[in-house]
């Protein structure tokens, strides 16, 4: 679940990190009138998705008539593949500096990590791949989290790693970073956040320390944790999350973990080593995946008709393979869900199902009887299923 | 013999009384595992598959002497769960629960590693030492084939597939170990491969990695430097596009590492063999080993 | 800084501890109103003091008409020496058990401390005292607090200390005070409080469990990370810690430690162990001290005027005597405070000086300049501070 | 010798620069303390009382091998203070601030616990070392007397008092050590009475305590297990009503223990011969050790 810009600095200010003032525009109306109150403003989309500054979505207006020109400009776009609802009118900051500073997970170190950086900005995905030494990383205790001293440490090896930074004096750095990291790392433990991140973290020309601009993503295994706030975000929030593909978008809207990939195979699997799996063998067969679909561990019947529902909504589909090892998941719940998907959606392109483990044999007779004969092995299924397709459905 | 699990082990499940949670237990009892006790707050005092039933794991321990638990409670009340256990001087926990927030997993992590307690997954099927007769979580029991081969994957269903696969070349295995697929993580495949390694029955060890992170990048530093046993290895995802998110197995591929090239690279730079397909994993443990001895 | 029960409440119900509807009432007409809209009440004095109930403070009332009445009774009442300024109107509770549980600080562990017991209620203190084996406690790490396991053990343990209780099934325990436990614990972390306790958590006749009276005392060093609260709570909150002493309220006001004992020689002092020994020494000479006055480490000559002028509020004080031993503390602007403070009160008692440690010399040169003798030592000058009060000043 | 504190002792003073800091800083370069560092995040790079001054107590350790820090920092920022020398590998800690919030000092101490730091404060005098011109803290260095008495008490200014009559009739201190007045505090008197057991230039402990907390009652525990040396004990606060609370020392009457009557009769079950006055402090050190050897 992706916060916007704004919702995410409406958290930021809650607990204590500064943020421009700003207010969010639907109209060319709207943002012409805040311009009135607010005099230079800068004009954000506000979409759920990276890059939208390189994509045009942010203008400088000086002017009410500008901030009406920009506003209208923005709201009518589209931009990697979002309509723009609204913007968000903020006053125009004097940049002197550009920090980055986020909080999310290092799966190598099972902790969070926190990053910072005085080469922040839009540049900080180069600096990330070619100069990471100028990026500055603390793994607090998750318990404890980040003490004062620790972050005045990550303060001073950051400044070292760019050889030092004069916008501010140091003691200013290291008394002012404190409180904007310790509230960041408590808000990121307070709404469960995966990425809590501000980019840039702004020093203005008068040595404000200020949020720039905001991520927050919300680990989507702890929703049932926020669910005033999932309310409050609306299901689109949620269904951001996945990217921008319209049917990843109705996937999320369904629960469902799915990722579009574009060939004529349906893929619908249990454990994503699994689907991964089968991924690979479809490709090592000539054929071309249409997704990846994982209906995870201990699947009920319903689940498995909604992933094939799911996979139908997809014009590029062809055929569909069910590739089921089943621990958790067991074979009968597999097949009972196969069966009534396929009869009460009418479908009739090819199946192929290779099912195996728990409650396999259970599974297989239902199969059977439902005139639906399974695969030996996934390899098998696989060639199958690419042969039922024929050279036509390889993209 | 084995690792981490084996016939003298002490089980106990948390979250027995559960419908996973008991449906597995007694697939595992039916596998001869020593499940000694349930937990399940509240509970206590009863019996469930003709198994003790605790309020808590410091009863049930004190109780029955349990030194290894299950996790099946639901994602909510798993953390907590990984946590009592360690806190009661379990030392080797096994979280089959998927879908815990990462960030309970952070915490749970942190907890258990000041006490020194062992910890496979989350969101992982579990281990198997089928010559111990011995199990803790979903693996099926009819797979199990025991034998000379230590298994350490990160998938699930992958496991048993090339268990399945193992098994019907002849091959069984010492201990197969899921190592689960979520971020935040318990033993990596560093500290599996290296109990292997001072494991006299296992002669071969198989390696099933995936795109994301660089836990296999790791081990295959350890490997390289020097390791007693062939390694075949096996990395899925090959055919995932760059930058895509696969599913909650949070497989992100980032930077240079984490991408299948970088871990199949890193591997046979260790003179690891790493397998394209589940098939050629059987036939690299045929080079290495010969004919099954144990079909 | 202690909060009122309906201000405590606030607070529970914030991190979602489940509280009676209430309403305040500051007149027997408000009382009356909330009774109609409410039903049945009980109608509890809001004063910082315990004992409350006793004294007469609580009262049911089934009628507007009878909440009307006994609304007029309690806010005509002095409590311990508190007026009742407000009432606060609760929805009367059928209970069927009362918990006791709280969080305070243990200083033999040098730890925070979760205190849970069923035997609770009006009682506790006797059970505290008579059957401690009554009481079940957990030290929860500070940065992790409570654990949901910790805190099922804890209660297991509480029901067991009293043979088990049956108003709830036991899963239904071990689920309700998991989350309740927590969020007390929080509060307690969020507010820097010394002690948090709800006596009793009630359960209802239906199975509801829910707090009874709350009690919250913020710790005074940490007021500091507190002003909104102090601000809004006012001074007589923190002037309420110290008890119901008038002269005690007064030396809160004004930042001082002090107690007041009743007896006629007025002591100021620089750290408690000195003070103590004070008092010790003045009545191992025959007197009686007035108070305990610890201007602390590092004094200024302004807190110790305000020292000076605060005994003299006493009119049980005969004669002052003050013992400093500067180690942070100088000798010579205590000598300052005291000079200026007795020459601006013009103060006629007898003053009898101790003063050895840091800048002593200056400290002593100044007194004398002044006209004030220092004593020699500590034990001189308690026989001499009670030998010029005389036998008429010792109660 | 002495405990805790001696002439080779490292010294780093965090919060050098401010007007407590450098006040006392001065007074221990004075006493001829090896003050080798002070620590004021911003100001690193300067000197301060020709003393180098660092942003972190971890670079100060690096550039001086400091082993000892004393904390004089204002209270909200003093249990950070606290922490940072122990992650920074500081063994002695020694916080004179007081007001620091309780919960600020539980953290903190639970921090350090865990580092294995030994922490004396807060709210308290600090600690000196006479015979080895050593001394962490606020006793004022005109009362020090170095000797054969080790001094342990909660009070700092009954702490002067007892050196200063101590002094008076010859008798000299090894080390003295105020442990703080606060409800949450580092070491307890049982620590510092088994520190002074293996001291070898110690031959009579002082034990000064007060109303409040069992403390002192630990320690009469530990003292009539058996120990080495005599020890004479004294208590504060007789005259105080029970049920006051004696300012911020959080001296609180609870229950039987942490009153004077608990405190007396438990050392002197313990073979404790307890004063009633300091001056009576002085007559039983001489009825103990005899005329005065310093003097």
């Amino acid at each position: 679940m992706k916060l916007l810009e704004h919702q995410a600095k409406e958290r930021l200010r809650r607990v204590g990190i500064e943020c421009p003032t700003g207010l969010v525009a639907r109209s060319p109306q709207e943002a012409e009138k805040a311009a009135q109150e607010m005099g230079p403003v800068v004009i954000k989309a506000q979409v759920p998705i990276g890059g939208r500054g390189k994509a045009g979505g942010v203008k400088l207006a000086k002017t009410p008539a500008e901030a009406h020109a920009a506003a209208a400009a923005i709201l009518s776009m589209e931009i990697h593949g979002y309509s723009v609802p609204s913007v968000l009118c903020e006053e125009a900051l004097e940049i002197a500096k550009e920090i980055y500073l986020g909080v999310t997970v290092d799966r190598d170190r099972r902790s969070m990590v926190v990053i910072l950086s005085f080469a922040g900005g839009m540049e900080i995905e180069e600096v990330a791949e070619h100069s990471p030494e100028k990026i500055a990383k603390l793994w607090p205790d998750p318990f404890a989290g980040p003490q004062a001293f620790e972050i005045r440490e990550l303060t001073l090896q950051a400044l070292e790693a760019v050889g030092g930074d004069e916008t501010l004096p140091k003691a200013r750095y290291l008394a002012e970073l404190v409180p904007v990291v310790q509230s960041l790392f408590r808000l990121s433990q307070e709404l469960d956040a995966s990425l809590c991140e501000i980019n840039p973290l702004v020093v203005t020309a008068s040595g404000q320390v200020i949020a720039g601009d905001a991520k927050i993503e919300i680990d989507q295994n702890a929703e049932f944790r926020h669910r005033d706030l999932v309310r409050e975000l609306g299901p689109d929030a949620s269904a951001a999350t996945s990217g921008d593909d319209p049917l990843e978008v109705e996937a999320r809207r369904r629960g469902l973990t799915y990722v579009h990939l574009g060939g004529s195979v349906g893929i619908i699997g249990n454990g994503a080593g699994l689907v991964m799996n089968t991924l690979d063998l479809v490709k090592q067969h000539g054929g071309s995946a249409a997704n990846f679909l994982d209906i995870g561990g201990g699947a009920k019947a319903e689940v498995v008709k909604q992933a094939l529902e799911m996979l139908l909504l997809d014009p590029a589909v062809q055929g569909v393979f069910v590739n089921i090892f089943g621990g958790i998941t067991r074979g009968d719940e597999v097949a009972r869900g196969l069966i009534s998907a396929r009869d009460e959606l009418g479908m009739q392109l090819p199946l192929v199902v290779r099912m195996t483990g728990t409650r396999e044999e259970e599974g297989r007779q239902l199969l059977e009887a439902a005139g639906i004969t399974p695969a030996v092995s996934a390899p098998e299924a696989a060639r199958k299923i690419v042969e039922l397709i024929g050279s036509t459905g390889s993209s | 013999m084995s690792i981490l699990l084996n016939r003298a082990s002490k089980v106990l499940v948390q979250g027995m009384t559960g419908s996973e949670g008991s449906f597995h237990t007694q697939q595992m009892l039916d596998f001869g595992t020593q499940v000694v006790a349930g937990v399940s707050p509240g509970k206590g005092g009863t019996k469930h598959l003709g198994v003790p039933v605790f309020d808590t794991v410091r009863e049930a321990v004190e109780a029955t002497g349990a030194d290894t638990a299950g996790v099946f409670v639901p994602p909510p009340f798993a953390a907590d769960a990984i946590m009592e256990s360690s806190a009661a001087g379990i030392s080797l926990v096994v979280a089959i629960t998927e879908l815990i927030p990462v960030n309970d997993m952070v915490r749970a992590r942190a907890f258990i590693s000041a006490r020194g307690t062992r910890l496979i997954g989350p969101n992982c099927p579990g281990l198997m030492s089928p010559g111990e007769r011995a199990k803790v979580g979903i693996i099926p029991n009819h797979i199990a084939n025991p034998g000379e081969v230590g298994v350490v994957s990160r998938s699930g269903t992958l496991t048993y597939e090339i268990i399945q696969a193992l098994a019907r070349a002849g091959y069984g295995q010492s201990t197969s170990v899921g190592i689960g697929g979520d971020p935040v993580l318990g033993l990596s495949f560093s500290d599996v491969v290296e109990l292997f390694a001072a494991d006299e029955e296992t002669t071969l060890v198989v390696l099933a990695g995936e795109i994301g992170g660089s836990d296999e990048e790791r081990a295959a530093e350890l490997i390289g430097r020097g390791y007693p046993k062939p390694v075949v290895g096996f990395i899925s995802g090959r055919s995932a596009p760059p930058g895509k998110r696969m599913g909650h197995a949070g497989a992100i591929i980032s930077g240079t590492t984490g991408s299948p090239a970088s871990k199949v690279a890193a591997l046979e730079k260790a003179g690891v063999k790493v397998a394209d397909t589940i098939e050629q994993i059987v036939e690299l443990t045929r080079e290495r080993l010969g004919a099954a001895r144990s079909s």
